[in-house]
């Protein structure tokens, strides 16, 4: 089991509350104009993105998904640069050339970004873990999937060629009840969706994906059992998204109950009591978090908004390698 | 007439084709409740409810493989792709059943298969894709794009109709944008019809979906300066009209072909060969295409603008052909 | 429980036997060069192609594969056609454009014919059970599929969505141990596809798929739960392809160990010797279905000779209905 | 130079590119200890082991996909997809992941994404499939087609080579049929680069793959009638090598085009659209096309012959655009 030190449980709380700060900036960028795409909700989920990044050992590689904010911070991904892509600047890891988080890699920090088809990166990850396999190196591969996307078929195919392969993976899969409108009752017949690992001969392991430490100790493990030759796991973690599927979406298609259900659940909110509850962070330490992550916001929307536009004259640069 | 918006025209052919034909059904993500991303199915299931109208889960590729079965048994089958971008994850069923199954087997396969298409709404690489170049090299498809209200109405109606698979792609930067006047009633838009928007006689310039509105600015921004233009407007991309693409060029003898699909094949190509094959000697100057570059749509603005042909860059070339 | 008089009895034992007799034919032809294309071998599935088949009623369609020979006949399609179809002829049921048992479909017979892209007919079927369930008929849509198409997102995508919208279809998956050269321990990673089943939530059933009377036994009980808007099954039916994957596959990968053990479990003479132990079945009565055999087989291949090419002037007729 | 056929090309490339670079591996359906369906990687298995030489279970989307991370991180896999037909079953991670990675990432993504390609041997529509208009028409692949035993091992080593994901078809039809001298050592032929395979005054003859033949044996009959063809083998489909097609038309003033795929935007649409743009004032004759039908490809002999053009087709074609 995991051993952590105070200083460790703080690191959490901080990339949570940056995950949520970044977030919450770049809707007022939205509402603002000064984003001319859209972006994926996150509130719900920082404690999965941010949990399971925290996992992973430098040297490992993460494919991040839509939901998935917090895993690009922990990664090192500044948020300026966060910024800058949605605000289609030339200084964001995709060049202004592709969407909010779609595109959003960086292989010197260890992320592959994403295209839309869900769940491609589950595809793209087992190429990543089968390379560590392949020059035996001691690396795992982590992605994430939704519930949604464990209907297509490229989610099952995964899981299967992951397990016969027996890659050093981890799918971590974010069962936040809906895929934009569809309930998981119109998704799929079964009471719990971890039980297709099992289906295709790998662990599944189910945990309270707003408990953040709970989150981080099962990656943890499953990354363990992947570094030792072990083999793949898939790790189902409930949660619920708290706004529309993205900022367009008002998602009036969700009981008013349900929301006030989790609201309760707030993965942030808990786990500072939590933490002054276990007298791991005092009024100080929360003070001096808020005004740091607020200086790294402000930072990043004047480095954002100062970074130029790409060149049209660019536009044809970079189809060929 | 009542003028609606092109996203109207969309839900009304649906409702009308479906209070009028029981055999007709949706299926989609998010098509139910929701009424689609784009709302183009709204209200419908509040109409038909959930047996007509449904909500799949997320899986391109059976759903589309569902709707060849259903479609066999006599059934109509329209089926919604969220985005354009996303007929690729359904593709197995559509070029390799769908498109064949008439010719292997002799069955009707009655299925539209529609999607939000096209670019222009800085949606980035994933959500703006023109992919109608697959479809129409792909034989035993039918491809539609329409350019307004009237014709998104009648064409889709036509396409339910059809006895064959229909690739429906409705240009989402007009969802809301184009409004224009559309009969109440069921009527239908014949496919394979192209349609000659505008009659000129110094060159011809052949588009379809968004960009026959670029075209319609340029041609009247062109005839300020004395430059009359033909226009015609595909309407269907698979099979092409020929005739009336000829005839156009046997008497403009210059040809504009405009498309926001990327150059490398696409329909531009088929027109040029067929042009340069069957309308050789009428030609006096060389066949000029004004695409987007082959490249994946690029989602900053100054890189999308640049991507996508406007008015300027059509009238820009078309003066130059003009003068060739 | 089924009930079966003699005649059914000899009826099923008949059947087998017809497709045996036919795809014994038609690789003499094929060995003789009067087939222009490749067959794909049938021994050692006829229990399962002609047991599942003869659990259908009329009024149900078929989506069989390209081991499912024994279904084609079962459900009404003449040697002749069948034997024209491998011929190229145009009086066959693709009128000469596709090949062996591709696209031999006949829907007066309810028969779908199939397209080479594994599992696709799964999703074809579901859309033909959709249609019975739209119209509130009790009518059934049975297809197969193989081991190694399990492996495909469309088997995956097809299970699930049968099972979200409950419709009245039959998944018979043929495990005859390997997909082409693949055995199955390098196509999954678990000791029993049909867990497969559970994962995506219908009933999933393990037959011997050598014997049957077994399966036709499981096949009329999930038939009977689809007509009663139960849902769908999936049938696992084990046994073994007993030759190369196609006939220009002398399959050497196979150890012959594993041949020898399955040809003393040989579904169509242990289903003669049965029915000779349960005298439900003599000499004469074999003789005279032999006899039968022989005459429908050589009046199919006389019929298929005889009848003409494709005329070239037809080539591009029937691109569009 | 030993004569080996176009099967042993391609088999002592990916040998000797593995030999030479132990991040290249191989993984498909039954690659292993088969071999292959056409037993194009046989041997190789022994000599490499499963580590390189990977039996994957059915599933083209995730392979194709697992080939994406793999190429990420440094290797370069080598996909075979049994038949080219079953590539539409791994089109997403070609088409829309592995297409436009660079553009949008800029990190090099080297894959070959192989497959026995095209008709001749009568194996009906889904196994004599020609797909390459699908990915040329997609912005940021490239496709390769060779001709014989010679260009197959050079231009499959500059395949593996390459830091872009390249479609490479093999025309199986010539696989056993076709021999030719072939260097034992390992030798590049440059991608996107066209072979003037005969040079020739009277018209041009462009092609690619198998109708390569075709189109040598239709050039030397007509030689006999004193008609001279310069012929183009195009080995790359994308990019196309243009300017060596320009330089030839501009010469010959006549062109025909041949290929075994489909005639609507077939590679032979662009090639009329690129001429018809850029070398009208040169043209004599309108571009005259000969392909395969806008049909599935039939099974039976009679018809799959009078699908696939063949040299009489092309004999006949070049003298009337001779006789213009
Ligand atoms: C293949 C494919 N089809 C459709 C979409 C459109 N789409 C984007 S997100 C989404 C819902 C995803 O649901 P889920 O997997 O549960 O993830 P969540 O958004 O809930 O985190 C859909 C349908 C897509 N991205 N990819
Ligand atoms: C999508 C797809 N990929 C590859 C093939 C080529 N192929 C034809 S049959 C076969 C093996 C099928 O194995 P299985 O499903 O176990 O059925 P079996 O042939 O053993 O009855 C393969 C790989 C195919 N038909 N479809
Ligand atoms: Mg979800
Ligand atoms: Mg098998």
């Amino acid at each position: 089991m995991l051993e952590r030190d105070k200083a460790d449980y703080q690191k959490l709380l901080y990339w949570m509350m940056l995950t949520r700060a970044v977030d919450d900036r770049s809707i007022s960028l939205l509402k603002l104009g000064k984003i001319p795409g859209t972006i994926f909700s996150q509130k719900g989920h920082e404690a999965i993105s941010v949990g399971a990044a925290c996992a992973l050992s430098d040297a490992d590689v993460v494919a991040p998904l839509h939901r998935d904010l917090g895993a690009y911070l922990v990664r090192g991904m500044t948020p300026g640069r966060i910024f800058s892509q949605a605000m289609a600047r030339v200084s964001s890891p995709s060049q202004g050339r592709d969407v909010n988080t779609h595109g959003m890699g960086d292989l010197e920090l260890g992320i592959i970004g994403y295209v839309s088809h869900l769940p491609q990166s589950m595809t793209v990850a087992l190429g990543a873990a089968f390379s560590f396999q392949y020059r035996k190196e001691p690396r795992v591969a982590l992605t994430f999937t939704g519930d949604g996307a464990s209907s297509e078929g490229a989610f099952s195919e995964s899981l299967n060629l992951a397990a016969v392969l027996k890659l050093p993976i981890v799918f971590v899969l974010e069962d936040n009840q809906y895929a934009y409108s569809t309930p998981s009752k119109y998704q799929y017949a079964i009471p719990d969706l971890v039980s297709r690992a099992a289906a295709f001969g790998l662990p599944g392991v189910t945990v309270f994906g707003n408990n953040i430490l709970d989150v981080q100790n099962v990656v943890v493990e499953a990354i363990s059992r992947a570094r030792n030759g072990e083999g793949p796991t898939l790790i189902k973690a409930n949660t619920m998204r708290m706004q529309g599927h993205a900022l367009h979406d008002s998602a009036e298609y969700v009981p008013t109950e349900l929301l006030d259900k989790w609201r309760k659940q707030d993965p942030i909110s808990n786990y500072k009591t939590l933490l002054y509850e276990k007298q791991l962070l005092d009024d100080q330490t929360e003070r001096n978090i808020i005004t740091q992550i607020q200086q790294e916001v402000s930072d990043g929307v004047l480095w954002a908004e100062n970074s130029p536009y790409p060149d049209p004259s660019t536009l044809t640069d970079g189809v060929y390698a | 007439m009542p003028e609606i918006t092109f996203l109207e025209a969309i839900n009304q052919a649906l409702r009308q084709e479906m209070e009028a034909d029981e055999t007709v059904f949706i299926l989609g993500q998010d098509v139910g409740v929701l009424g689609g991303a784009f709302k183009a199915t709204e209200g419908l299931f509040d109409e038909f409810g959930r047996e007509r109208v449904i909500d799949t889960p997320m899986c391109e590729y059976a759903f589309s493989g569902l709707a060849n079965g259903a479609a066999l048994m006599g059934l109509r089958p329209v089926v919604e792709f969220q985005f354009a971008d996303f007929i690729s994850t359904g593709f197995d069923p559509i070029v390799q059943f769908a498109a064949t199954h008439h010719y292997r087997q002799r069955n009707p396969l009655p299925i539209v298969f529609r999607a939000p298409w096209g670019g222009g709404s800085h949606a980035g690489p994933f959500h703006s894709q023109c992919p109608e170049s697959w479809f129409a090299h792909t034989a035993g498809l039918k491809v539609v794009i329409p350019s307004n209200p009237y014709d998104a109405k009648g064409l889709l109606i036509s396409a339910i109709r059809d006895p064959n698979p229909v690739i429906f792609f409705e240009p989402k930067y007009l969802y809301r944008s184009q409004r224009g006047e559309v009969p109440s009633n069921l009527y239908t838009v014949q496919l394979g019809s192209a349609n000659i928007t505008r009659t000129g006689d110094d060159l011809s310039i052949i588009t379809y979906g968004a960009m026959v509105s670029e075209a319609t600015t340029a041609a009247e921004m062109l005839s300020k300066s004395g430059i009359s233009c033909e226009m015609i407007d595909l309407r269907t991309i698979s099979p092409l009209d020929s005739e009336k693409i000829l005839d156009s060029v046997k008497k403009t003898g210059k040809v504009l072909i405009l498309h926001e699909a990327r150059r490398t094949l696409g329909i531009g190509a088929e027109i040029a060969a067929i042009i340069s094959e069957n309308a050789f000697e009428y030609l006096d100057a060389p066949i000029v295409r004004v695409t987007a570059p082959d490249t994946p749509v690029p989602y900053s603005p100054p890189l999308e603008n640049a991507y996508r042909p406007n008015s300027d860059n059509v009238a820009e070339a078309a003066r130059r052909l003009y003068n060739f």
